[in-house]
């Protein structure tokens, strides 16, 4: 009887290290001789550097080096690498990894201090001297095209970084045939990355031994070896990347940053370790965040709600450079038509440079505000034609026997966007089951009674998850009997070692607490991809399987011959191959590896490889599309605008769930990210591209005591497109939320008939609405 | 985020304190450290000095001193929020300190360098101008008393001297029966108000005999709605009086910053002062 | 951010533009300035004190009068300090346009000033900051009209107002649009005198 | 000349004495000079409460303490929450089990904040655990594991 652990609620492995202090994250590696830097960031959204002397801070006591562009020297004076290259980028700027003669944004890094401690290295920086020319400022994404508008950059004549289109259908006929066609345009902003542990890396260069290390809290260890590799110009054999413990990354550690080029560098500059961990106050202002993107758009429809078609503009904030190529706004468009089988689809972005930090993807990318664009005009659909949410989205699902849909997308890679699975109608029941959708009303009509504001707002998204080309497991049988499993992927919290160990486990017939784990070490698995875009479950999932299948049934095959027995006859329990029937007659994993790793003299068993060993690149053959539908129901206080959340309903789809205590824990944190994007997280610039909103007493992360209990139920459509059937659910809470508190919110002031154009929805801005819907209603 | 350096002196006395005040220019003091720590780490301040008062006896602690409260100035948060007299004479100080930072911040903050610090969206000084509280400091040539009217110079600033030390703070408390209401506008719980309001009522035969408004957060310094604190007395304390308060709240003094109108703040002040008289005259009939 | 202000002073235009071009004279009319050393004939080295509640900054620069045109009586300023701790730093261009009033002569100023750093970049105060430039600028231009007023005549005139405290820079009497000033005044009092008493 | 104390305090029952600048805060003391890292500093300015440690028994902001207040105080730090056998806490034990964590980031300063908190407050409403852990802020888990952990370790020290 083999045990079961796939969709058991197994307890995190990670845990008993991380509830103790034990973790081992960048800022707890200490290595002998270690150095600290400190960074000096431009106070200048934009400005010429006309000259920086360090003499001062380098005659400090403590302080080692100080080094600008200049004194990196020519080998290494180029701009970085760009990550991700697209046609349609126009204008391809990539930043100096210390600013050479131009700042472009409040943050960026032009000089750096090693010291004895980080103190005496920030105590070096407020000695620097530099001489700036300062430049106009472009802030305003909306402006920003206009004639006359601030140069972002002094050597170039626009602002345009680039332009993009999702077009498919015959648009100009849907809006033709439509019985109605209603427009609407909003400001959507998104904040910033805020993971508890700020970015960090430390550089060590070993260039008779190890070669360059570099541990970094980051999501793709890999990504980083090979831009520094090219940056470098050295082969990535001799450059090791290490993803410690990290502290959360939700997308902005997914990328390449100046610090790491310049840390390792500094660390051969110096011949020992050097450390910078990021502070709080750099990770507001040099930390890469997603900040405003505005849409404009027009939906064309029938009498019944049926959406024919969407078209319309959308204008995206880059900020200053491009380290992530188009991701950003391409995943902003490749959500549409979102749940529904729209026909037409003609929107087009214009990505606009700011002096602003440089723009990222953060938890969810551009799908949070793909889905709010699409839910929005679902919800001007409803609202003007007198047609309930719910009504109108059951109107437009595409259907499961539709599937599987292709919605005539693409997706960034060049493949067509099709939907696999999911019965979208299904999860909205669930949802609104939930939320005791039919009690509302009543809830609504007894509160206001009391003079209270009740609203309730529903929102529907898919997300396409699990993008390849594949994350690679390697599973072997050590000679203890212990399972060695190895990947590429990073964990920034999402429990990966429990979830390989399940997996492993279970197929091995071997104790989850076996399983010896390792991942994000360059040096120890070949190739890895990044744990982005929901991706890692649906790709290291099948991966793990994979191997562990390859290497039990080696294990059979030789425990076969070696027991005399027949396969069949066979199955593993506890690490221990035993005889059906004959208990007694049995051989341990560990006794079979060593088998295939013998002492020299020794013979591997004929017909076999060495080693009890197996690698696996299986992984998805396309996106599996999760999706899920949310109810919010919130009070609005009219005398103050506050707004809270009383209740949060989630239906998701994830597929089948390997472990739903894990799963549960990503929607229940993705959601109160989105209820954060959608009431409090503001990061705020002036018009000169200073930023405003540089501590945690002003940037308002979601706290404990404003967030709501989430309900979540399931569904398990199993995906088509891997062998476990999996989804990924790392982002599915977050984005479908702010669709549906904005709506709430709608639904609470209909009496003022409140029109929402910008998130986070703050206070102030609500009471200037009701006050002017009073008086006009007044009038 | 490191301080810079500064040279650290742990005064036992509050002459010693007030000896270092006076000998060494650009000194800061240090007392719960919630505020200045901060700006310190973040190098906004940059002293030559700091002065921690921490290991100073005898100016921390609460009294009962008949008609008013003697509250040390070094009095931590925490303590002022589980104290009997406080309970019992001043109840809207134990009620307002829910509001002031989150619990672990209170185990360390001191009502003196809340009332140093003077931001403008504290509560306490916003408690203290609802008491015509009256604050001593030490200095070099002896002590003096500083009402709170004459407390605040400007944002952040309050008017003691650079060589002075704030020991004690004296509530003049309105003793058994009263009615109290704090009420408190943040985005999230513990956060800085964007308005805060305390207000006490006197009520007899049912009407107002005494009323005391205060607004913190809207001004540069807390404010007191003495019009509206006039114009209730000899009142019902009655939805309409409350009212009236209300729109004279609306027409106060009020900043703006980055994220919230001058408007706003007197919408907000106009909603919370009908809120915390309406608060002050229901506990005063749960009491009574 | 950018900011007008006027004055008229009982100066004939001849005898004010004279004024106005000393700098080493109309510079101590800057709340909290003080030159330190002239560099060169229109530049100069010089502090500026400021303090914003708990934060005392000291900007430590140059100032230059980078423009001269007597035919229209135009001269431009432009100012460039950075906190003597490394917090930041202010530039300002202050335009002075100098034009005959009657008898007198009219003085429009108009400024841009521009803070960076980590001192520009606390929103709950932005507000204020912006308060506090508008009344040192302001102030500047009231001792302005006093300094070149008390030339040639005993008591100046200012379009605006009058300085209500002869010792020291007062704010404007006016009480300004902005509410979120008030307490700045008594601000300044304090502040000058800790200055006064080296105590700042 | 850098400003330097010898600071003794007890962290976790144990007596330890080194050297530091009088600028250090008590959090960086406890990582970098004693080695104790599980500790975390998140913010550095008192807002996150990942630094909270246990100071004479109270939760206090490490980051908001100089190393030199602490001198001959009792500190206590997610280190010291197991029995001495290793045994978890009960807090620990219910983060485990409800999921109370997934980076792990903000862990040490929301369990030494509980700790002090369920020690004086045994038998919170769902309401009351919320507001106390309003002064710890956590990106990963949308912080019902943590309540659901709260209120469930509080039943087990009641039952004890």
């Amino acid at each position: 009887m083999v045990v079961r652990y796939l969709g058991a609620e197994v307890q995190r492995m990670e845990d008993p290290r991380l509830i103790t202090g034990n973790g081992r994250y960048v800022d707890d590696i200490k290595l002998d001789g270690m150095l600290h830097a400190a960074f000096l960031r431009s106070p200048h959204a934009h400005a010429k550097i006309r000259s920086i002397d360090t003499s001062r801070a380098a005659a400090l006591e403590g302080v080692h080096r100080v080094f600008t562009h200049a004194d990196l020297g020519p080998k290494y004076a180029h701009r970085m690498n760009q990550l991700y290259p697209a046609p349609v980028i126009e204008q391809n700027k990539t930043q100096y990894p210390l600013a050479k003669d131009e700042v472009c944004y409040v943050g960026e890094a032009l000089a750096v201090v090693v010291a004895d401690s980080r103190a005496i290295a920030e105590d070096a920086v407020a000695l620097i001297d530099v001489d700036y020319e300062t430049l106009p400022a472009v802030v305003d994404i909306m402006t920003a095209l206009e004639d006359g508008a601030p140069l972002a950059h002094a050597d170039t004549t626009s602002n345009l970084m680039g332009r993009m289109r999702s077009q498919f259908g015959d648009i100009e006929d849907a809006f033709a045939k439509a019985d109605h066609v209603f427009s609407a345009s909003f400001m959507q902003h998104r904040g910033g990355c805020h993971s508890m542990e700020t970015r960090g890396c430390i550089g060590r260069d070993d260039p008779w031994g190890d070669g360059l290390t570099l541990w970094t809290s980051a999501q793709s260890p890999y990504l980083i070896r090979r831009a520094l590799s090219r940056w470098l110009d050295e082969p990535e054999e001799r450059i090791r990347v290490v993803a410690p413990d990290v502290g959360g990354g939700f997308g902005p550690k997914a990328g390449f940053y100046p610090e790491e080029i310049v840390i390792p560098l500094l660390a051969r500059f110096m011949e020992r370790p050097v450390k910078w961990i990021e502070d709080r106050r750099e990770h507001f202002m040099s930390t890469t965040t997603q900040r405003d993107q505005h849409w404009a758009l027009e939906v064309a429809c029938t009498n019944e709600g049926k959406i024919l078609g969407l078209r319309g503009k959308v204008t995206h904030e880059n900020g200053a450079f491009v380290p992530y190529g188009i991701l950003l706004p391409n995943s902003s468009l490749t959500p549409l038509p979102g749940a529904y089988s729209i026909a037409a689809i003609d929107v087009g972005v214009d990505i606009v440079f700011t002096n602003t930090v440089p723009n990222s993807p953060v938890r969810g990318a551009g799908r949070p505000c793909g889905i709010y664009a699409v839910e929005r005009m679902v919800q001007v659909v409803s609202r003007n034609l007198g047609i309930d949410p719910a009504t109108v989205r059951r109107r437009n699902y595409v259907r499961p026997e539709q599937m599987p849909y292709e919605t005539g997308a693409t997706l960034r890679g060049g493949a067509k966007c099709v939907y696999d699975s999911g019965d979208y109608e299904a999860l909205l029941d669930k949802a609104l089951e939930l939320a005791d959708y039919d009690g509302f009303a009543a809830r609504q009509a007894a509160a206001r009674a009391e003079g209270r504001y009740l609203g309730i707002g529903v929102s529907s998204c898919i997300e396409d998850t699990g993008m390849g080309p594949y994350e690679g497991t390697t599973v072997r049988v050590e000679a203890s009997g212990k399972v060695a499993v190895r990947t590429g992927a990073a964990s920034q919290g999402q429990g990966h070692h429990t979830m390989i160990a399940m997996i492993v486990a279970e197929n091995l017939g071997v104790a989850p607490e076996d399983i010896l784990f390792e991942s994000a070490d360059t040096s120890k698995f070949p190739h890895g991809v990044g744990t982005i875009g929901s991706r890692v479950a649906a790709n290291v999932g099948p991966s793990a399987f994979d191997a562990a299948t390859k290497v039990r049934e080696k294990a059979l095959k030789l425990a076969a011959e070696v027991l005399e027995a027949s396969e069949a006859d066979l199955d593993i329990e506890d690490g221990v191959v035993r005889v059906n029937g004959a208990p007694d007659v049995s051989i341990t994993l560990g006794e079979l590896a060593v088998q295939l790793s013998p002492a020299s003299a020794m013979r591997v068993p004929a017909g076999f490889d060495p080693l009890l060993e197996a690698t696996s690149y299986d992984g998805s053959s396309g996106s599996p599309i999760a999706c899920g539908s949310n109810v919010a129901e919130v009070e609005v206080d009219i005398g103050t605008g506050e707004v809270r959340v009383l209740r949060y309903s989630v239906a998701h789809d994830c597929g089948v769930m390997i472990n739903p205590k894990v799963v549960h824990g990503q929607i229940v944190g993705g959601v109160v990210h989105g209820i954060g994007n959608a009431l409090f997280e503001r990061m705020i610039y002036d018009d000169q591209g200073q930023p405003l909103t540089t501590n945690y007493g002003e940037y308002l992360l979601p706290l404990a005591s404003e967030m709501p209990r989430v309900d979540v139920t399931h569904m398990e459509t199993p995906s088509p497109l891997n062998s476990l059937g999996v989804k990924g659910a790392g982002e599915g809470g977050t984005i479908p939320a702010a669709a549906a508190i904005v709506a709430a919110i709608e639904n609470a002031l209909a009496e003022f008939d409140v029109e929402i154009d910008y998130y986070p929805v703050d206070p102030q801005m609500l009471t200037e609405l009701i006050d002017a819907g009073a008086a006009e209603a007044a009038e | 985020m490191k301080p810079a350096p500064f040279t650290y002196h742990d005064p036992t006395t509050a002459d010693e304190a007030v000896a270092l005040l006076a000998s060494h220019e650009d000194a800061k003091i240090l007392a719960g450290g919630q505020s200045l720590m901060p700006m310190l780490n973040m190098r906004f301040v940059v002293p030559d000095h700091v002065i921690d008062l921490n290991r100073i006896d005898g100016i921390a602690g609460i009294r009962d001193a008949g008609d008013r409260i003697e509250i040390g100035a070094m009095t931590r948060q925490r303590d002022l929020m589980r104290d009997p007299v406080i309970a019992a004479k001043a109840p809207v100080i134990a009620e307002a300190l829910n509001w002031v930072g989150h619990f672990q911040t209170r185990n360390r903050g001191t009502i003196g360098g809340s009332l140093c610090h003077l931001d403008p969206a504290a509560e306490l000084p916003c408690l203290m101008a609802l008491y015509d509280a009256e604050l001593k400091v030490q200095g070099p040539d002896g002590g003096r008393t500083i009402p709170f009217a004459e407390w605040p110079l400007a944002y952040m600033l309050p008017s003691i001297g650079p060589d002075e030390l704030l020991t004690g703070i004296e509530v003049p408390h309105w003793g058994g029966n009263h009615g109290y209401g704090f009420v408190e506008f943040a985005r999230r719980h513990g956060d800085f108000a964007i308005v805060a309001v305390a207000a006490l009522l006197g009520v007899e035969g049912g009407k107002i005999t005494r009323a005391a408004i205060a607004i913190g957060g809207a001004d540069t310094r807390p404010i007191r709605l003495t019009e509206a604190e006039d114009a209730l007395v000899g009142a019902a304390p009655d939805a309409d009086a409350f009212a009236a308060a209300a729109e004279i709240a609306r027409g106060i003094d009020a900043m703006s910053d980055a994220y919230v109108s001058t408007a706003y703040r007197q919408r907000l002040a106009a909603t919370l002062v009908a809120r915390a008289l309406t608060a002050a005259a229901d506990n005063l009939k749960g009491s009574a | 951010m950018q900011l007008e202000n006027s004055f008229t002073v009982p100066a004939a235009p001849d005898a004010a533009w004279d004024i106005l071009l000393d700098v080493p004279r109309i510079a101590p009319c800057m709340p909290g300035a003080e030159l330190t050393e002239t560099v060169g004939e229109h530049s100069y080295k010089g502090n500026a004190k400021l303090r914003v509640g708990p934060v005392a900054l000291t900007f430590s620069g140059e100032a230059t009068i980078t423009e001269i045109d007597t035919e229209n009586r135009v001269a431009t300023v432009e100012a460039k300090g950075n906190d003597t701790k490394g917090r930041g730093a202010a530039s300002a261009r202050v335009e002075f346009r100098l034009v005959a009033d009657g008898a007198g002569s009219r003085v429009d100023i108009t400024s841009d000033i521009d803070l960076t750093g980590s001192i520009a970049q606390y929103g709950r105060a932005s507000g204020l900051i912006d308060a506090i430039a508008g009344q040192i600028i302001a102030d500047f231009a009231e001792n302005l009209a006093a300094e070149i007023g008390a030339s040639d005549a005993p008591e100046a005139a200012p379009a605006e107002s009058a300085p209500d405290d002869a010792a020291a820079p007062a704010p404007a009497a006016a009480p300004p649009s902005d509410n979120s000033i008030s307490g700045i005044r008594l601000f300044f009092r304090a502040l000058w005198s800790m200055i006064r008493g080296g105590r700042a | 000349m850098a400003d330097t104390r010898e600071i003794t305090v007890t962290v976790n029952g144990e007596s330890r004495t080194a050297t530091a600048e009088t600028r250090t805060s008590l959090g960086d003391f406890l990582r970098q000079t004693l080695g104790l890292t599980g500790t975390h500093m998140g913010c550095e300015h008192g807002v996150c409460g990942a630094c909270t440690v246990l100071v004479d028994g109270e939760a206090a902001r490490s980051c908001l303490m100089l190393a030199v207040q602490a001198d001959g105080r009792e500190i206590t730090t997610v280190e010291g929450l197991a029995g001495d056998d290793g045994a978890l806490s009960p807090l620990q034990e219910a983060f485990w089990k409800h999921h109370g964590l997934q980076c792990g980031f903000c862990t040490p300063g929301m369990l030494t904040s509980l700790t002090a908190y369920l020690r004086d407050n045994p038998d919170p409403s769902e309401r009351d655990v919320r507001e106390a852990i309003s002064g710890n802020i956590c990106r990963c888990t949308g912080y019902q594991g943590i309540v659901d952990a709260a209120l469930d370790a509080a039943k087990t020290m009641r039952e004890g």
